[in-house]
């Protein structure tokens, strides 16, 4: 079965994806393999499927570049594996630019 | 220059000044001895730092540092509250202590005007309780950060882009520093700030008046602080975000149990641009 | 008074003073042509309205009303941060109109030196585009929803005490009134004031700043208003809360669609005190 | 079985109750009628159960006093039934008090 996930980008990051703060997407069953998606494999996806433009300024190798903070329903995804985290079903994920100015 | 002698009396004007804090059991007569005692660096005069140090001025923190390089311009005033037509062109920091006397002339304020680097940070951030990061540029953020971690001293971060702010406190009570959440820093040309990217003035007052609120809080020990949490802000939206930070980690290069980073390093080089880096910055506008 | 004249050009002083908001897509030369046309009126010069009406005046609104009856006190400039020890015992409205004139001179201000009441609401808020309640007491704020009601003018509410506050918009987009929230008014001695109770200074700077945010949203027509909507904030712990108010009550008193109430009536009656009820707050400090 | 039900002060109303802004409550078993209980049983079990002094800061009748207003999960009392609300296990039930200052 599917997996439904809310995306969201913050603090600029939205500017990268036609400023559209809020995603709901549906990730697909993988062939082949146990149905799991990492946040890994999420980042790949998004780099793929929803990037518009510049991806340097959204991913660095297969993470998200410096500067980017990843919230899995509120909470730092370093509490919770990071790239690993197995995403669950209805999960929000939330990419924080963090901003500079003052 | 010396810390602030401890203050153990409020004089009766005081009483009278502050009565509207004094009456709330939480702060009381003790609070306002703490805020008497205490001293608040605010580093940047601008969007967040008006706001700051005026609520910080109102309340009566005894000794407020204000650090800027920079002098007042026009596009300065839709957001940068303590300044005013006729000061443009004097320094901000000149601009900042004049407002915030005429408000509170108990209030022992130092104008630094000067670029913070990794030569005068450690000198100037020694001599106080609480730095507000208040500032507009990734270097200034890694060079207060190490500085207020090798002092440890508690730093409460404002930034603001936009329609949006974020809000958190670093290196206090155990909690994680800026390093630690980000251990490089992001790549120069992913870097917006608030005269590139622009920003509806009132969302800095916003953060910036909550980092009043956070340092008064460290200095009154009352309260909760934003340890290990962050806020976000989206004014556009009208909401408020609460999201919980990753702790301390113990291999962090400069808070860390064993830490590789024990003395100021080159900010600009590490993070590839100048705080006073405005040039580029006016041409993208 | 006429209403402001729409302005269609901005001058190019205002073009550089205004750049940072005028480059954000969603402000643009549009809104602030729409800042520059409008009227505000903030009802109340203290905690909250002095924020609210800076960073009005600083974004470039066009005319800027300020009802308060009341002089500046020693005790208010820990949180009424327009003011200044220099203008101890002038009237409020005065001492706002010089800081705000003296941020930004191009804002037209009315100083308004009365007790708001039945008699003269609504001649003075007809003129303006929306309203700011930054009073202090429940007979002005049924006052000014009932007057906002009969004129069709958005209420931007805000409240602070202690460490809290409480923020949303009335009779908007057809949104609930404050009567189809609170039909009955709370009995009076449930009632307490900041002179009463205390409050930290920054909460009401946070909120009024909020409420000019929410002003500036209606008047630009961008973003989420805070219809049907309550923001609750809590200094002390340093969190928001969103709560999801109830709609427009169609049997309300004054919004519904058959109100029994078609013009002001006797305030202070109805809530059982006074505005100024200043004497007897005192003797409970 | 006994609900579980969080029960929260807000504005000022937390005075009444020993300054605590957080009560985690369990309402007992109801004897002889069906196990429900509604926002109005609440309402007399607070202040049977919880208030400290001068109830009529907080009741007015079997309601509260005007000025005072419920939240059911952050959501107004009056969209999901009022007094008649049943409260189901583990909600979250908040009482504001209206602040006035400025
Ligand atoms: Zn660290
Ligand atoms: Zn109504």
């Amino acid at each position: 079965m599917p997996l439904s996930v809310e995306i969201e980008f913050s603090g600029g990051a939205e500017l990268l994806f036609n400023k559209i703060k809020k995603h709901k997407i549906e990730l697909p069953d993988k062939m082949g393999v146990a149905n799991t998606w990492t946040i890994r494999d999420l980042i790949g996806w998004i780099k793929e499927n929803l990037l518009c433009e510049r991806p340097e300024l959204f991913v660095q190798g297969e993470s998200v570049r410096p500067g980017i903070l990843v919230m899995i329903n509120n909470i730092d995804w370093d509490l919770v594996g990071g790239l690993d985290y197995v995403i669950n079903n209805n999960d929000t994920i939330l990419f924080i630019s963090t901003l500079h100015g003052g | 220059m010396a810390a602030l002698a401890e203050s153990k009396v409020l004089e009766r004007e005081e009483i009278g000044r502050y009565g509207r804090q004094l009456i709330l059991p939480e702060w009381g007569v003790q609070g306002q001895l703490k805020m008497k005692s205490a001293s608040v660096l605010i580093v940047g005069a601008g969007g967040l730092g008006c706001p700051a140090a005026q609520y910080l001025a109102a309340a009566g923190i005894g000794h407020l540092g204000v650090v800027d390089y920079d002098s007042v311009e026009v596009s300065n005033l839709h957001r940068q509250i303590l300044h005013t037509e006729g000061r443009v062109g004097v320094t901000k920091v000149s601009s900042a202590q004049e407002s915030i006397q005429s408000l509170n002339s108990k209030v022992k304020v130092t104008p630094h005007h000067l670029v913070l680097n990794s030569t005068n940070a450690l000198n100037i951030i020694k001599d106080y309780d609480v730095i507000l990061d208040a500032s507009d540029n990734v270097a200034t953020r890694y060079l207060l950060n190490d500085s207020c971690v090798l002092l440890k001293k508690p730093l409460v971060s404002g930034s603001a882009l936009r329609f949006e702010g974020q809000l958190t406190v670093y290196n206090y009570k155990g909690g994680p520093c800026y390093r630690c959440l980000f251990p490089c820093p992001p790549p120069p040309h992913c870097v917006t700030n608030c005269s590139e990217g622009g920003v509806v003035g009132v969302v800095p007052g916003v953060i910036g008046s909550l980092q009043a609120l956070e340092a008064m809080k460290i200095i009154t020990d009352i309260g909760d602080s934003m340890i290990s949490k962050l806020l976000l802000f989206d004014g556009f939206s009208g909401t408020f975000r609460h999201i919980k930070l990753r702790e301390r980690n113990p291999e962090c290069s400069i808070c860390g149990d064993d830490p590789i980073i024990k003395e100021l390093i080159d900010y600009e080089q590490f993070c590839g641009s100048k705080p006073n880096d405005k040039e580029r910055q006016k041409e993208l506008l």
